[in-house]
């Protein structure tokens, strides 16, 4: 006999789901709004999704620690409230980029910001579960919404990008889910706490352990195209590149934050397990992703490029810290993002101010070093700012990213990886001579452009933004103890 | 004024952020008169100082990561004192003399800031904070040579800031590694130095550790074979860049040993005596010799420059206060002597705008005072004896005697090469005839450049002939240092190497 | 008797032909095409572990694979034809204005 | 009386200051007039110092401040007045007294006068620093002071250009004052150890103090500071092989010749060892001090034998300096310190004059130093004529001169110690010594006039000169005089200094006396015969002979600066350029270079997997896809 289906609201803990409930109504009272008029300005979207967005925050933030909801496939642990309140926090900070002086087509579009709250709702998602569909469903609606976000930008190279990237993405699809299919074949589960367990009894079983060998090369595959890992990283350069400036920056931030937290749910759990080798394929892939990201990013004639392969590599260095599996480890990971996210902002802000809707010095790039060229001369201000980020981002104390790279290199160091802190240190030293680049054509070279080309784009907004970036950037020594305590006391609270 | 340190530290900097609204044409008054406030708050530091103790002084300490174990901290012993001392001076020395004219201001402002960071260094007592400042102090390096060299500048800037960022991020891993052992002996987060000198740590790990801070100082040093950067530097700066980094930059490198590789790796230190000292002997000999090979007279005196980081780094591992205290004295000698041949090059370069030996001949007759002035800062750089070069020199000499006699020769040399590349510049560049027209209607000294240089002419010549009120507090501090490496240190090679002065014995 | 390991060799066949098809084909359509064929080889595989675990979670990735399988093709059609319009052309060589 | 120490250390010192306020200005006799003063004064004061001491016995000893000191090392401004430092004094500052004044007239239309007088008291004030000092780093202050003047005034006519070593065996001032200054700094080098010996044995640099240990310490300590010690002397004493710069310093001024080259500076190796007495009578240095001996006759008869066939008359003057140099070190190296010391003052009165003289003829001739090119002089030179001829007397060692009592002591002490090889050779090197001396005043004074044909209208002097030079004259002759009562005074410091001769020596010292004048008369007379003599038998050059093996061998100088030059200076040159050029920039940059180069070009190279074809990218991922199979399976089988 069927018994009468009897959940009760109460179990099923619906204020979990509130986070990423309050983003798809937001969105879908953007477009509402878009119906009953449509000759709304941008700036209304802009600021009704930042509103949105400060609601969504404030809900995460009320979330308990360790709950489960909604048939227990919600996870709020710590690391999914920190992880939303980041990705939140981040797309609070881009999407103001929106609000430049010229007009650019994609923002002229409600769509543009409804999905853009879908696509945070799908991070959301992706984050606050251990049930691999529910990371699968938010996985592909951020994914779709960022495919179309990029394509919305309208020029020959977003489309190019957008086919890339979304081409690649169906196939790490099939990947992620093959993986899943391997993973529910062998433990009968797709719940990952429960595949653990069964895990953990079968561990010595030679032929489960070929299998999860198996599926943990394709989960990898997937995961490692999200955050980019070599040689599943060929897409990043040119997506950035066709994607605008302002989208640009926030996938180096925030898509990879959402990755990494299903990195660590799923090969935290292999580490968990014991099995080594997992951890040595993660060291090594992160080893030369950092590497040859660096190396390909010296020849760089593109900023944006440039900055595309620096993310890649600064990608590999926090892969690394995953490796790790200690409470400090995964620290660094949320750490580093956090920091790096507001110099990554003040950077590709940097490059959004200079856009222009042609190519003025080069055919092929939008923003090659040239454009930047004697900067100090015409804008002494900006110049020392944007040298301010790329000073940051090559780990020179006491800009933000340093904070991050230390707390990295100390992870390493206590786990016992000394070898790995000497070739981060190695990698910045690298990495150094191109972000040094442009800080000599800003500052060592004769201008060949006046103060127009590159401030082409400026407006209040963006100066609001680029403000705090670098007061968040240089401040970063004041607030880094805070944050190191909060996320390393919500981490070491949900166990990792 | 207790937190004097800081205010030397943040004063530059606050007057360096305020510098960008002052106009182009004051902008120079205002550098100098910056500088000479933070000369005098240096003053004021060393007057107050209590020169009897040989402890660190003004000490002050601000919690910033705790989970970190990171804080501001700083303090001064008689080591650090001189040296901030003569970094303010030669900041002074070299903005007032100093002839660029091209974007004045943001030269100021990179001095102002350039500034903060020398100091910042010498005073940090936080493994960190060292580190912030250290490659803090790379970047406006990068400017000042980028941005008003000559024609290989880009180059050379690039060259100079990877080479030593390079060296500086090993070093940090051997700080997270330091601090990492702290942690896990004590349960303790901390990057204070002088915690750290509480930590005996096996000696293993003291020579991993001396080799990751040996590579950090020794590319700043800079110790051959790790000195390639700095003719490229050197040559290619602007005299004020050539002047700070000569005086002041080179220090960090050698200070560096002195507050961090001798008293937290005693063995280690003892251990790599000898493949320091026979570093340091090729510095001396094959540096001397390649700046006589020289036909630009900055090179020359870039080279020699090497030549004499060799004696400094010679003295520090002399492990005996008369070889130490020499060599923290040299330190100062050298920032003064060099910094002032730089800015002489300088004077004739923005003359004749060239620097080429070839191209000068007989200038003693035509810029006497001029000629008089090199005179005795090449005499001081040789070494004569009541010019300050004599006095760490000697000691240094006479320090590392008592561990080797046969390096100690071989490294005396130094007096003998030094002479011979310094007097062949003076031969070419002074004497002879004038016989180029264009050499004729140079003028002499003008009223800046002499009152410039005339201070350190006079420092060359008083800490010549009476360095006690300098040599005393370094002196005592070394002291301290070297009892404390002897306590400290676990073989019993390094403990027979380790020489505590007899005076200091009746002091402890 | 079809046990579990024939659909789950078949899945694999279907999923390998389906990874064959995206490293080898040209047309960015064929492309799409190879991609569905291998969620649909997961489904398959999904499918068959679901019925022999008697559990329905596999059957409910399967669908949710399918919905997203759906939307995919919907956003992917959508960016080809704004591609095509611009370009003129489906031809993956034809696609490489940014490299290096 | 310590005031007294002062106004004769720092006189000199005041007067350089002063003359230095006016260096760049034209010039002003009264510089001249107020530096030579002040010279006076401290003359006076070293004076009055020593007839104090000769009086009442009583040593001077002050600390005047502290200098250096770190760990346990400690040295600071001291100086001691006693029987061999007073010695000194007076020596040098009544000679430099002499020489300031004879420069002002010198001088005279150098419009670098005042500058001059700056350079020259400085070197006075560094040589008081460092005969007084009590320790051995203050010596070592005035040892490099004097070093750094020597550089100063040899090269004050620096505005010479070089020229090729055949035309000028000096090439220039500039030059000859660089080599000056390196040959001594090599030599420092060895002083500098002798004195590091002394501190970590001794644990102190004064001398009495380091005296004092002395009978403590282990023979090879001793050895090797009395060998570092030395080597520190014959530095500045222009000992073989380091002697090659006193012959190229003559490129000074005359009165610089005079003052630093023959008086006073040279003569402070001799000092040195004399100083350092104790260490060098020790036992277990007698190895060391009877090579100070031999190197020091050997000395004697090379610089001789150069002087031989010398045609410029103030080299001829500086071989004799640097051979009666060697005079005093056999002395000192014999143990006949007092003997030496005797020598030392003796030689520094007649050989100034001896140069002053010469400075006289080369002012008379328009700087013109060639032999050759004069002759017959005496009939304008009257009073310079005397003044030379009677230091060449004394020189030469001809009875009762000056030059005759401590020469011949100093060979009779040769021939007491037993040493009758040395002893040979400085009795033929006094034979020597009467030659060339007499062939120098020959040439120049007497025989064929040969400078008017060349255009040459000499002229004397100015008579305030000559009679500047008349004390100098006066103790050329009387000196020995006294020696027998500056032996009863030299005798108070202690037992290390006393040397008698024994009884043997005694009975045969008139012989030995004759001996030697036999072989200085010996030599005059070939000189006479040779060059002196007018009409037919005059002296004519003989081009043929000069071409002749052992002629050429000597005018060369034993071909030791070119084979400096080719073996030294040449080597040290090319491979400086290699290390430069090759190992430098190629090998140690070229290493940093090429890792940079490396990274860069790795760059452009894994660059190209970015073709922008996406089906290239999607192969990547399978490839990685494969990787990753292969780095897991790779790690399970390993881990």
């Amino acid at each position: 006999m069927l018994s009468p289906i009897n959940v009760s609201l109460e179990s099923l803990n619906l204020i979990t789901l509130a986070p990423m409930l309050i983003a798809v109504v937001g969105g879908l009272i953007i477009l509402v709004l878009d119906l009953l008029n449509n000759k709304l300005h941008k700036s209304l979207y802009v600021m009704l999704t930042i509103l949105v967005l400060f609601i969504d925050f404030g809900a995460v933030l009320g979330l308990n620690v360790n709950e489960r909801g909604f048939f227990d496939v919600m996870l709020i642990d710590g690391i999914s409230i920190i992880s939303q309140l980041m990705v939140i926090g981040g797309s609070m900070m881009f999407i103001p980029l929106a609000l430049t002086s010229k007009k650019f087509h994609e923002y002229s579009y409600p769509e543009f910001f409804a999905l853009f709250l879908f696509m945070i709702a799908g991070f959301q998602f992706m984050v606050a579960s251990d049930n691999l569909i529910l990371i699968f469903v938010g996985l592909e609606t951020a994914s779709l919404s960022l495919y179309t976000l990029i394509a919305l930008h309208n020029r020959a190279n977003s489309y190019e990008a957008a086919v890339k990237y979304f081409t690649m993405g169906a196939l790490a699809a099939g990947f992620f889910t093959m993986g899943s299919a391997v993973i529910y074949a062998l433990t009968g589960s797709i719940e990952l706490y429960k595949v653990a367990e069964v895990l953990a009894t079968r561990v010595n079983e030679t032929g489960l352990m070929i299998a999860i060998f198996g599926s943990s090369v394709l989960l990898l595959v997937a995961f490692a195209f999200k955050i980019s890992l070599f040689p599943f990283h060929t897409w990043v350069p040119d997506v950035y590149e066709g994607a605008s400036a302002p989208l640009a920056g926030y996938m180096s931030v925030v898509p990879k934050i959402a990755a990494f937290v299903v990195s660590i749910r799923i090969f935290g759990m292999y580490l968990d397990l014991g099995v080594e080798w997992v951890r040595w394929t993660i060291l090594i892939l992160a080893v030369i992703t950092m590497t040859l990201a660096n190396i390909m990013a010296l020849v760089q004639n593109d900023v944006k490029r440039m900055l595309a392969y620096s993310s890649i590599s600064h990608a590999g260095f926090i892969m690394a810290a995953l490796a790790l599996d200690t409470t400090e480890g995964n620290t660094s990971i949320f750490l580093y993002y956090a920091l790096f996210m507001f110099t990554n902002l003040g950077a590709f802000t940097m490059l959004w101010i200079s856009r222009h809707k042609k190519r003025i010095f080069d055919t092929r790039y939008d923003h090659p070093y040239e454009k930047f060229s004697g900067l100090v001369q015409t804008m002494p201000m900006a110049a020392v700012i944007m040298g301010i980020f790329m000073l940051s981002l090559a780990g020179v104390p006491p800009f933000s990213v340093f904070w991050g790279k230390i707390y990295v290199m100390q992870a390493a160091v206590n786990a016992g990886y000394i070898w790995l802190a000497i070739i981060m240190g190695l990698n910045s030293a690298i990495a150094a001579y191109y972000y040094l680049k442009l800080i000599v054509y800003m500052f060592l070279k004769d201008p060949v452009q006046d103060a127009e080309t590159v401030s082409y784009n400026m407006s209040r907004s963006l100066m609001v933004i680029i403000g705090f970036a670098t007061a968040a950037t240089v401040g970063a020594i004041f607030y880094v103890q805070p944050l190191i305590s909060y996320l390393y006391y919500m981490i070491s609270a949900s166990g990792y | 004024m207790e937190n004097i340190l800081s205010i030397l530290v943040f004063f530059p900097a606050v007057a360096g952020l305020l510098g960008f609204v002052i106009d182009k044409d004051s902008a120079k008054a205002y550098g100098v008169t910056v500088a000479a406030i933070e000369f005098l708050l240096s003053l004021w530091l060393w007057f107050s100082f209590d020169t009897a103790s040989a402890g660190m002084q003004f000490v002050e300490m601000i919690p910033l990561i705790p989970d970190m174990g990171i804080s501001y901290y700083v303090g001064a012993d008689g080591i650090s004192l001189f040296i901030i001392i003569m970094t303010t001076l030669m900041t002074l020395i070299g903005m007032a003399s100093m002839g660029e004219t091209k974007n004045i201001k943001n030269m100021i402002v990179t001095l102002l800031f350039l500034e903060m960071t020398m100091i910042g260094v010498f005073v940090a007592l936080d493994a960190i904070i060292f580190y912030l400042f250290w490659e803090l102090s790379l970047v406006p390096m990068l400017y000042i040579i980028g941005a008003w060299g000559g024609p290989l500048r880009v180059y050379a800037s690039i060259k100079f800031f990877l080479y030593t960022f390079t060296g500086s991020l090993i070093m940090l891993v051997g700080m997270l590694f330091v601090a990492y052992i702290y942690h896990s002996l004590t349960g303790v987060w901390s990057f204070a130095i002088t915690d750290w000198y509480a930590l005996v740590l096996p000696v293993d790990y003291q020579l991993w550790l001396f080799a990751a801070f040996f590579i950090g100082f020794a590319i700043k040093v800079p110790m051959f074979p790790f000195h390639t950067w700095i003719p490229y530097a050197h040559g290619q700066a602007p005299t004020i860049g050539s002047v700070i980094l000569a005086a002041v930059l080179l220090k960090m490198g050698t200070y560096g040993f002195v507050r961090f590789s001798l008293p937290m790796f005693p063995d280690a230190s003892v251990m790599a005596i000898t493949p320091v000292a026979v570093l340091s002997l090729i510095m001396i000999v094959y540096t001397a010799m390649i700046a006589y090979a020289q036909k630009d007279i900055k090179q020359v005196i870039a080279y020699s420059s090497v030549s004499h980081m060799g004696i400094i780094m010679l003295g520090l591992f002399a492990m005996n206060a008369e070889g130490l205290s020499g060599s923290v004295f040299q330190m100062l000698s050298h920032g003064i002597v060099s910094g002032a041949l730089f800015m002489l090059v300088g004077m004739i370069y923005e003359r004749r705008h060239t620097k080429l030996m070839s191209e000068f001949g007989g200038l003693a007759s035509v810029m006497p005072k001029f000629a008089v002035i090199f005179g005795v800062m090449l005499m001081a750089s040789v070494g004569l004896p009541l010019t300050i070069g004599f006095v760490g020199e000697f000691l240094v000499l006479l320090g590392f005697y008592q561990v080797s006699p046969i390096i100690t020769i071989i490294a005396g040399t130094s007096i003998i090469l030094g002479a011979v590349y310094m007097l062949r510049v003076m031969k070419f560049t002074f004497f002879g005839p004038l016989n180029n027209e264009e050499n004729k209607k140079l003028k002499d000294l003008n009223r800046r450049e002499t009152w410039s240089l005339i201070p350190l002419v006079a420092i060359v010549i008083w800490l010549g002939v009476y360095p006690k009120p300098v040599l005393e507090p370094i002196d005592n501090s070394v002291k301290a240092l070297l009892n404390f490496m002897d306590e400290k240190a676990l073989t019993k090679e390094a403990k027979d190497m380790i020489r505590v002065a007899k005076s200091s014995k009746e002091v402890k | 008797m079809i046990g579990l390991s024939h659909y789950l060799v078949i899945s694999a066949i279907l999923f390998s032909i389906g990874l064959v098809g995206v490293l080898r084909r040209r047309n960015l359509l064929m492309l799409f095409f190879a991609t569905e064929v291998m969620l649909n080889a997961v489904n398959i595989a999904f499918a068959a572990i679901s019925h022999y675990y008697n559990d329905l979670t596999g059957q409910m990735f399967a669908f949710f694979i399918i919905a997203v399988a759906a939307s995919e093709v919907a956003v992917g059609l959508g960016i080809l034809i704004v591609l095509y319009k611009k370009h003129g052309s489906l031809d993956l060589d034809d696609l490489a204005s940014m490299r290096g | 009386m310590e005031n007294l120490v002062y106004v004769a250390l720092f006189a000199p010192f005041v007067g350089s200051l002063f003359a230095a306020l006016f260096g760049m200005s034209e010039r002003r006799i009264f510089v001249g007039i107020v530096a030579s003063i002040l010279i006076g004064i401290a003359f006076l004061a070293s004076a009055t110092l020593a007839y104090n001491l000769l009086m009442t016995g009583d040593v001077v000893q002050i600390r005047m401040m502290d200098w250096i000191s770190a760990g346990d090392f400690n040295v600071s401004f001291g100086f001691v007045v006693d029987q061999i430092s007073v010695t000194m004094m007076t020596v040098v500052s009544l000679v430099s007294t002499v020489v300031h004044i004879y420069a002002i007239g010198y001088m005279d239309h150098d419009k670098s006068f005042n500058r001059f007088f700056s350079y020259l008291s400085a070197f006075v004030f560094s040589m008081m620093v460092l005969v007084m000092s009590d320790n051995f780093l203050g010596l070592f202050i005035g040892w490099e002071g004097v070093g750094v003047c020597s550089w100063l005034l040899v090269g004050f006519w620096y505005h010479k250009p070089d020229q090729a070593r055949e035309d000028n065996p000096s090439i220039s001032p500039s030059w000859a004052a660089n080599e000056a200054f390196i040959m001594n700094r090599i030599a420092d080098l060895g002083m500098l150890v002798g004195i590091f010996i002394l501190y970590w044995n001794t644990g102190s640099l004064q001398y009495d103090e380091v005296f004092a240990q002395l009978p403590y310490l282990s023979d090879a300590v001793l050895k090797g500071a009395a060998i570092a010690l030395f080597i520190g002397a014959m530095g500045k004493s222009a000992q073989f092989p380091l002697h090659t710069w006193l012959t190229d310093a003559m490129e000074g001024p005359t009165p610089v010749s005079a003052l630093i080259h023959a008086a006073t500076m040279v003569t402070a190796g001799v000092f040195l060892v004399i100083r350092a007495n104790p260490l060098y009578s020790m036992e277990a240095v007698e190895g060391v001090s009877f090579f100070i001996a031999s190197l020091g006759t050997f000395v004697a008869f090379y610089a001789a034998s150069m002087a031989l066939v010398e045609r410029d008359l103030k080299r001829i003057i500086a071989y004799s300096t640097l051979s009666q140099l060697g005079y005093m070190f056999a002395a000192a190296g014999l143990g006949a310190y007092w003997i030496a010391l005797f020598h030392l003052a003796a030689h520094a009165f007649f050989k100034a004059l001896l140069f002053l003289g010469g400075g006289n003829v080369m002012h008379a001739m328009h700087d013109e130093l060639d032999l050759f090119k004069m002759g017959n002089l005496r009939k304008e030179m009257r009073g310079t004529w005397i003044y030379m001829t009677l230091a060449s007397v004394a020189l030469a060692g001809l009875p009762p001169l000056a030059g005759f009592w401590s020469k011949d002591a100093i060979i009779e002490t040769a021939f007491n110690e037993h040493t009758y090889f040395l002893w040979g050779m400085l009795v033929l090197t006094a034979g020597m010594t009467a030659f060339y001396s007499f062939r120098q005043i020959f040439l120049s004074f007497h025989g064929e006039d040969r400078y008017t044909a060349l255009g040459f209208h000499p002229h004397e002097m100015y008579k305030f000169v000559l009679v500047a030079m008349s004390p100098l004259a006066v103790l050329a002759v009387i000196t020995g005089w006294f020696m027998g009562s500056y032996k009863a005074f030299i005798y108070k410091i202690g037992e290390s200094v006393q040397y008698e001769m024994s009884a043997h020596t005694h009975h045969l010292a008139n012989y030995l006396g004759l001996i030697v004048i036999f072989f200085a008369v010996t030599g005059i007379v070939i000189a006479y015969l040779k060059y002196a003599r007018t009409g037919e038998k005059a002296w004519k050059r003989d081009e043929e002979k000069e071409q002749g093996f052992f002629y050429k061998l000597l005018k060369n100088q034993y071909y030791v600066p070119k084979f400096y030059e080719e073996f030294i200076t040449k080597p040290y040159m090319m491979l400086s350029e290699i290390f430069w050029t090759k190992v430098d920039l190629k090998i140690v940059d070229g290493t940093v270079d090429s890792i940079a180069k490396f990274f860069y070009g790795a760059g452009d190279k894994t660059r190209s997997m970015q073709t922008g074809n996406l089906s290239n990218y999607l192969n990547w991922m399978a490839v990685g896809a494969v990787l990753l199979l292969t780095i897991a399976a790779v790690s399970a089988m390993i881990g």
